[in-house]
């Protein structure tokens, strides 16, 4: 048999109204493997991690995550998937402890597993304040706890370490980096260090794809044409 | 893409000749009432009025249905379209009535009268609908939530007048009752036709509307092919569906 | 199921250190009482109009429950982060249903003894068997009403005034219905026994919206 | 008064944007009377439990209000947003109680003729004067209240409890107030003259209040 | 006379109940210079922000702001500043354009301001939707146009350009980089990157300052053991 792609995308189109949002995106991500993606702010790239996460359906074209076509088979893909958006998903109002835990038991997942992610990222201390108490870093913390709860075989971070200090940085490098072993999306406003770590590239531009390389073969002028 | 404009001349001319009819049948051939005199004439229009506003309102609770089943945004259109006509058709059923009212009774509203007390509850329930669409922006959600409304509204119909009904304990006396066996056969048919009349006159109005809303898609839709898709407009917003 | 009761459990946390909801309905209803105690040139009222005065404050209350169901989830992502959970849908229909009938319930442990004592002529005692299965019913359908009506609102600009506009036609059959029951328990002359007609409507009221809430839920999570 | 201006139009944008809440205000306050008329199983009201009706549905409509008025500013931080310009802060007090009030007003303006219509017995011409005059003063109170108790509820960021759990027993003097001052105008037998001392306790309320609120409203949003 | 700094600590501390948010800082920023606020997550640099922009007032210590102690003459120095915090500040079912209109209004500034300033950071286009449906990095140029919208002397930057694009960053410049003149006060977790663009440095590490320099003169060593 041959090897199933983790992400499989073909001519994938979204709108907002009038708006397009995606249009005609096609990329195939090998299991295990790193995609960037690359775009100006309102280039598409959290609404495509919303169509990988099964959160928005594709207006047109196909999407297969792990094999299963989405949104047909969106449920058999949830819990296999690990979204960490711009926004931490989190109560304000619970502790970081209690979220988490929330999301273990919606996921299955033990309540030690939370424990240990914790201490992972160095907030079993303050794991019991209301996350409107934490500090924006703190809540990201908590956040990136989250995505990778269930242990999930892919990845989307957008823009993921945005408010992490250095320390923290590394910290979550097992969890989130390509060390995971994990298969990511991932986004950033930092092309070079996000071509570092990835194995692919999709640039977007005004919803359309600019390029759709190997990362080590996007050149510094495809770059600049994306954010000209 | 299917037309609506399909038959809707013959649809309009056999609407109107029945709707001539029955005014000619109405005025000038069904006895007078008895009790109420002439303004009881008013009752061939108000009850078909209220009678096919009703039926749209299930109406477009089936249509909205299928919406959901078969995902198929057109069924979204006709729900509206349906469930539109049939609001205007409400409010025409209780603007005659009340004259009814005021005619028979002195007041311009009573509470004894089940049928119509329901009937302005159902009303209340059905003017959101519209405002209720527009504060949706997404098109799709917009269509899918209008749906869900539209279902429950649908099956509260009937429990509503179930339950109003009941909560009844004296009943106006009755002049006419639609059900019971004491129609004069003159008035009977005079009101089968005004009925049959009205119900074709709200299939006519909304194979009208539905032919204006898919006309006025498919100009943008070839508006898109011929600009391209780099007419890049905000989505703009509107109760109607867009598809 | 157990995911019902995990986001049960969020709610109920959330509403504890919160404190959002119930206070507002609990006060609002005994506010309500003391309007009428203070209001009504009568001391005591019974009968319907105790009956009526009980059931509209309660389903007052249980609406301004209904317009903060859904706003944390919305407000903080919780809808996002609960679809991305391999998890039926339908347990959220359950677990919110079931939230807000135990504050219904939590208010009513409050109100209804504040009725008793602030409004009421007849004594409490006697009735409250019966009283008790009606306003159980009626919390039944306030909570499958008011969690669908709830989810339909907070996706909408106008959420707070959509929510109670949609919800309160849709609720008037059962207002009715508990109204009429309740009538007859609270009667002056102590209490009559339950009309069975209005408990059957409550029941039937409370049956099929279920099964709709149970068909349509879904759709109104996705996207 | 400039400061005022602006958020007061910034929170009339926020609710009228699109002119969907006074429709839906108009039936809201039809449906209620419809309520109200099952509930009491009359098919009309009048003297002081007419006048009970109409100050809980005031009331009501008032916890809606305020709930609206001051979610936009917690969740997304107006709040901090107002507290940076170089503004005087009872402009705060002053747009939002402005803006609870035609909130009020224009609910009313709907409302108290609907109410005529279906529910209230004797005629609404003669004592509608009157009527307007607690009303606006009623209005009032419950716009002050409404506005200090949210700040307050909003600015302690812990804001468990402290909104409704103050507020509503703070209102209940000017809600029986409200009732007893409506009771004689809607008697069956025409108006009565208005209860001058009513009234006198209502706009002794008022007074007080809206000197303690703008005395303390400053301290309430500092830090 | 002696020119005032535009920023004087001495001796601050903040308490949140028991926890120390803020000890014993005490930094001076000249008017024109850039300070940049360093330290882990939770160490307190949006603390220290927040006090500097009059929205939290310090238990101990004094503060002044352009000559003028805080909290006493707060009024006198809002509207001198300008905050960017790690929420926009925007109301999300408002246009941008509203927005703006409505902190213009507050501050008294006029209207063709908003619209110099929307056209500066490009959004001009995408002025009359609600910031709702807005990209995050679109609501992110949005808030800086909110910061600068009063010109303000004192700008207090709390990771200003997270979730900016290249292009956009470029674009923000003028308004919010060392050319714009004004007083800075950044943060950021690219310590490099802060340094580069700052005159002064406060290193923090739970509320405490570690090292209080002219940029210049932090070393490495220094930055290592502040994230250590
Ligand atoms: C303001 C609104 C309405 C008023 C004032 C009103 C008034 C009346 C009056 C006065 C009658 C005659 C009763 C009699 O003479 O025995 C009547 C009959 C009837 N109305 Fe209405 N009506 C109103 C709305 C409606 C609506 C909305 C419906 C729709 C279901 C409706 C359905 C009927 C029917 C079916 C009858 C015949 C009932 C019978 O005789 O058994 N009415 N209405
Ligand atoms: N719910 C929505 N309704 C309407 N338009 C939307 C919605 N969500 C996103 N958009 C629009 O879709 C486009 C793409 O947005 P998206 O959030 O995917 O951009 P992005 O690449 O993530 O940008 P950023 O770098 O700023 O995060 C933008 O123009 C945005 O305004
Ligand atoms: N309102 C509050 N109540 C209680 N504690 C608070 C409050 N605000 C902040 N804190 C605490 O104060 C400390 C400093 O928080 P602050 O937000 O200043 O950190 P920071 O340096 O900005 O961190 P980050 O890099 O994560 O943004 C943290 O421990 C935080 O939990
Ligand atoms: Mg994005
Ligand atoms: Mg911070």
């Amino acid at each position: 048999m041959v090897d199933t792609p983790a992400i499989e995308l073909r001519g994938v189109a979204r709108f907002f109204g009038e708006r397009i949002a995606l249009r005609n995106i096609s990329v195939i991500v090998p299991a295990g493997a790193t995609l960037a993606v690359l775009g100006r702010n309102g280039a598409g790239k959290s609404t495509l991690l919303r169509v990988l996460a099964t959160l928005l359906r594709q207006h047109a074209g196909e999407v297969s995550l792990l094999g299963e076509p989405l949104p047909q088979r969106a449920f058999a893909v949830r819990g296999r998937l690990g979204l960490l958006a711009h926004e931490p998903l989190l109560y304000r109002d619970l502790s970081g402890r209690e979220n988490l835990r929330y999301h273990a038991r919606l996921h299955g997942v033990s309540a030690e597993r939370v424990e240990d992610l914790l201490r992972e990222v160095g907030m079993e201390r303050r794991g019991d304040e209301p996350v409107r108490l934490l500090s924006r870093g703190m809540v990201q913390r908590v956040a990136v706890c989250r995505a990778v709860l269930h242990d999930p075989e892919i990845l989307l971070l957008d823009e993921a370490r945005a408010n992490l200090d250095p320390g923290a940085s590394e910290l979550v490098e097992p969890l989130l980096g390509r060390a995971s072993g994990r298969t990511r999306v991932i986004t950033s406003h930092d092309p070079q260090a996000a071509l570092a770590e990835a194995d692919f590239a999709l640039g977007l531009r005004d919803g359309r794809p600019t390029f759709s390389l190997p990362a080590d073969q996007v050149t510094p002028e495809h770059v600049r044409e994306l954010y000209a | 893409m299917p037309t609506y404009g399909k038959g809707l001349r013959g649809l309009s001319i056999l609407t109107l000749t029945t709707i001539v009819v029955a005014l000619t049948l109405v005025f000038f051939w069904v006895p007078q009432d008895a009790s109420q005199g002439f303004i009881q004439k008013i009752f061939y229009i108000h009850v078909p009025l209220a009678i096919v506003s009703l039926c749209g309102f299930v109406f477009g609770g089936i249509l909205a249905v299928m919406h959901l089943r078969t995902g198929d945004r057109r069924y979204d259109m006709r729900s509206y379209v349906a469930i539109h006509m049939s609001l205007i058709f409400g409010v025409g059923g209780l603007i005659t009535g009340s004259i009814w009212a005021k005619a028979s009774w002195g007041h311009w509203w009573v509470w004894n009268e089940p049928t119509l007390v329901s009937f302005l509850i159902v009303l209340l329930m059905y003017a959101t609908y519209t405002p209720f669409r527009f504060s949706i922006e997404d098109p799709e959600r917009q269509g899918r939530y209008a749906s869900v409304f539209a279902i429950v509204a649908g099956a509260f119909v009937p429990l509503n007048f179930l339950a109003v009904r009941l909560a009844q304990q004296y009943v106006h006396p009755r002049v006419l009752t639609l059900t019971g066996g004491n129609l004069p056969g003159p008035m009977r048919l005079t009101f089968t036709v005004s009925l049959i009349g009205v119900a074709l006159l709200f299939v006519t109005l909304w194979k009208y509307e539905m032919a204006a809303k898919n006309a006025r898609i498919q100009m943008r839709t070839l508006r898109r092919r011929l600009l391209g898709d780099d007419d890049l407009r905000p989505p703009q917003r509107s109760a109607a569906p867009t598809l | 199921m157990k995911t019902a009761l995990a986001i049960l459990r969020k709610d109920l946390l959330l509403e504890l250190r919160t404190l959002e909801t119930l206070p507002a309905m609990a006060l609002f209803s005994i506010t309500t009482f003391v309007i009428f105690h203070f209001g009504l040139n009568r001391p005591t009222v019974e009968g319907q109009t105790a009956a009526g005065v009980l059931t509209v404050t309660l389903l007052f209350a249980g609406i301004l429950g209904v317009n903060r169901l859904f706003v944390a989830e919305r407000e903080q992502g919780g809808f996002d982060a609960f679809l991305l959970a391999p998890v039926d849908r339908s347990a959220m229909l359950l677990a919110k249903a079931t939230a807000l009938f135990l504050f219904l319930a939590v208010l009513e442990v409050i109100a209804v003894p504040a009725f008793g004592l602030l409004l009421l002529g007849p004594s409490l005692g006697p009735p409250l068997p019966s009283l008790i299965a009606v306003l159980a019913l009626a919390d039944l359908g306030i909570a499958v009403i008011g969690t669908l009506v709830s989810a339909l609102a907070v996706q909408t600009r106008a959420r707070d005034v959509i929510g109670p506009v949609i919800g309160l036609p849709l609720l008037i059959p059962a207002l009715i219905a508990t109204a009429r029951a309740i009538g007859p328990l609270l009667g002056s002359g102590g209490p009559a026994p339950l009309p069975g007609k209005w408990l059957l409507i409550l029941a039937l009221y409370d049956v099929v919206f279920a099964l709709v809430a149970y068909a349509v839920f879904d759709f109104l999570l996705e996207d």
